[in-house]
């Protein structure tokens, strides 16, 4: 990636902000304040190496193994430290559980407070005016935009992340899964589903 | 302070758009997130302080860029702010002085990130609530950072978790200074927040709530 | 609803920007302003219905746009709901159809104005509240018109007039019908709106209020 | 003004909303719906007629003649109606008295009501997103934006035209004044002192 440093876009015009971004850089650089190289290895940490497949393993242990599950329930950030996911983003950790009867969804109406060490950066949705504004107010409108309609009786309860907690939803099991290891179960758990903007289905 | 970021209960946005699913569609998207994490390295600044930063941009500005714009608003505030780089720089996109820093290197990256930013202190006062109580939250619209969302202010709702004692954020950005102050999850009835002919008796908003924006035990 | 138009409390504009002293500074502001005003007295749609066409703009647009931009975008509303136009007929500055209308011709404008739209209306329903009442307003947040802001609602004043019946705008937006609601002026203490810290003892905000947004004598 | 109908801006290039704003007008003039004169007629009513020179007449009046103040106060609709200042925008009226104990300053925080009849149509702030913010929330430090600077002790009173009602504050006659006719007084009447974000000075 270091050679974008100097170079980007070839072909097309530069925009406004392109140029004012790249005055930036070369700015901050020179000034000894951003080290290049420094900077490559934070974007590839959370553009390539950090992602949703760790809650996925996560989600997948927790269903295979009840005693983890607990833990994971009751002490949500040194749980899921134990799989070696952890740090910035993610110090205080709390997973709530789906159910039959409740069904939780997650937001930060005030930015993008997100748990990153098991989900990686949050999808650009999250992050804009509509999900933020409307989540709290018309939960099951929002759902339906992601293609979840839930039975009226279903309780929703909407987390809105306001301090350094982050909310990792435990998406119900689904059923004729009894068969597949931690593996395959983890295959089946998408992002989505652990903000609580969608179900898990079986294969 | 009530600016266009506290967007909770904000009609009018349209259906959510799900049709990026890239981090970064633009190269200078990905730059600015890069820099920022870089920056925020260096320890000039705290969390709270930067999320202020991108607050106070103008509401019709905030609410027609994109979210790195944002950052890159925040991050260009605060570099002046803390005198690391000034106006003309910025515009000239070179240094017009001497100062040279030593900025974070590549090995120390993975440790910081691992070792991430705990807010969680001890406190020599004792949580004045308990899990269980019902409160009321405080009306209140400072001018300042705050975490405490418009849509709650004056409601009343059941602690049901209490995590100890956090940085509170009011003064953490104001003066820099770590503050305890006792946090909980306080969970707010969807009729309680939005009205009974606007909502679903069944639904629930959780909101963790920091102890100066509780009223009292109700 | 929850609309950008609903600014009262707001932070992060900036100053007050006294600059601009002509009221159409542009041809097409003038333009809007008289098409708008002609239009509506065609008697098609109600002021209340009017409104709520504008509060309809996506919030950034609102915000950034100029007013009116805002009265352009509730226009062009109106004429394709009511069918007037339609949607290829704007883009074609053009009729796509045999129909005319006969407009409010240069004659009947003077005696239109000068009769204007009183909306007070006899009400067989006897006041529930009378000057001298402390009462709490409600907390709704109807998706529909509601002239009752959000930095209102739940708060408690006192009744200083009472000015008979008025036509209720939030069902006079939502179906053209008049229903009367008796209409109130209410003083709020600053504290009680804003919070202790963030206002003066002295000041307080006088806002008329229609019934039906009360909840409760107190 | 008729001829600016299809011709604006010869020399300016064409905005795109100048454009869309043309193409409309174009469409309801011949659609029958608006009629150009009526149009024209309707923008220099207000444009030139009516305006603050008309609340001002009615200030002096007050100022004057303590038996039409008192009317004034107790049914300003009536009272203002008498000098011929009626309809749109006007229909009921509230006159709301400065003293030096209370200072009042109007508003309207949800679009930008306003006394048409007395004081034509609003200037460009009262319509802005930044005195409709403000206004309710921190009146004195709007008060300076206006270089007005109250005595702490002062009581200000904001009104916010939330239904029909539409208000007009009378201002405090300025002293030194005594010798003035009534037209002389008005003369001293400025719009932003009917709004109550100034006060009158003497001459």
């Amino acid at each position: 990636m270091s050679k974008d440093h100097t170079h980007h876009h070839h072909d097309a015009p530069v925009s406004e902000i392109e140029s004012r971004v790249r005055r930036l850089e070369q700015l901050l650089v020179e000034k000894g304040l951003v080290d290049p190289e420094a900077m490559d290895e934070l974007v590839d940490t959370y553009e390539n190496r950090v992602g949703p497949r760790n809650g996925a393993a996560v989600v997948a242990r927790a269903w295979s193994d009840p005693e983890y599950k607990h833990r994971l329930l009751t002490d949500a950030t040194s749980a899921i430290m134990e799989m070696g996911y952890a740090g910035r983003q993610g110090e205080h950790m709390q997973v709530i559980e789906n159910t039959p009867q409740v069904h939780n969804m997650v937001v930060c109406t005030l930015c993008s407070c997100y748990p990153w060490p098991v989900l990686g950066l949050p999808p650009t949705w999250y992050k804009a005016s509509s999900y933020r504004a409307r989540a709290v107010k018309e939960p099951r409108a929002v759902l339906k935009d992601f293609g979840l309609e839930l039975d009226p009786s279903v309780q929703i309860k909407v987390w809105d992340s306001t301090a350094e907690v982050r909310y990792l939803v435990l998406p119900m099991r689904p059923e004729g899964t009894d068969d597949l290891d931690r593996e395959a179960l983890a295959a089946l758990v998408e992002r989505d589903a652990m903000i609580g903007v969608a179900q898990v289905s079986a294969p | 302070m009530n600016g266009a970021h506290d967007l909770g209960g904000m009609d009018g946005f349209g259906p959510i758009d799900q049709s990026q699913t890239t981090h970064f569609p633009e190269q200078w998207e990905r730059t600015v997130f890069g820099l920022t994490l870089a920056c925020g390295m260096l320890g000039k600044w705290n969390l709270d302080i930067s999320r202020f930063a991108r607050e106070q941009m103008d509401p019709g500005h905030y609410l027609t860029s994109t979210y790195y714009e944002h950052w890159l608003h925040g991050l260009e505030t605060l570099l002046v702010q803390q005198g690391l780089v000034d106006k003309e720089e910025l515009e000239a996109g070179k240094p017009l002085d001497d100062t040279r820093y030593t900025p974070v290197n590549k090995d120390q990256v993975a440790s910081i990130l691992e070792k991430g930013g705990p807010v969680s202190m001890e406190s020599e006062k004792k949580a004045l609530y308990k899990v269980g109580d019902t409160v009321s939250l405080i009306n209140r619209h400072p001018s300042g950072h705050t975490r405490l969302p418009r849509y709650l202010r004056g409601h009343s709702g059941e602690i049901i978790f209490h995590h100890g004692s956090h940085i509170f954020p009011d003064t953490h950005a104001q003066s820099g200074q770590k503050e305890p102050a006792h946090l909980y999850t306080i969970a707010f009835s969807a009729h309680e927040i939005w009205g009974e002919f606007e909502s679903k008796a069944e639904d629930s908003i959780m909101v963790d709530v920091f102890e100066p924006y509780i009223a009292q035990r109700i």
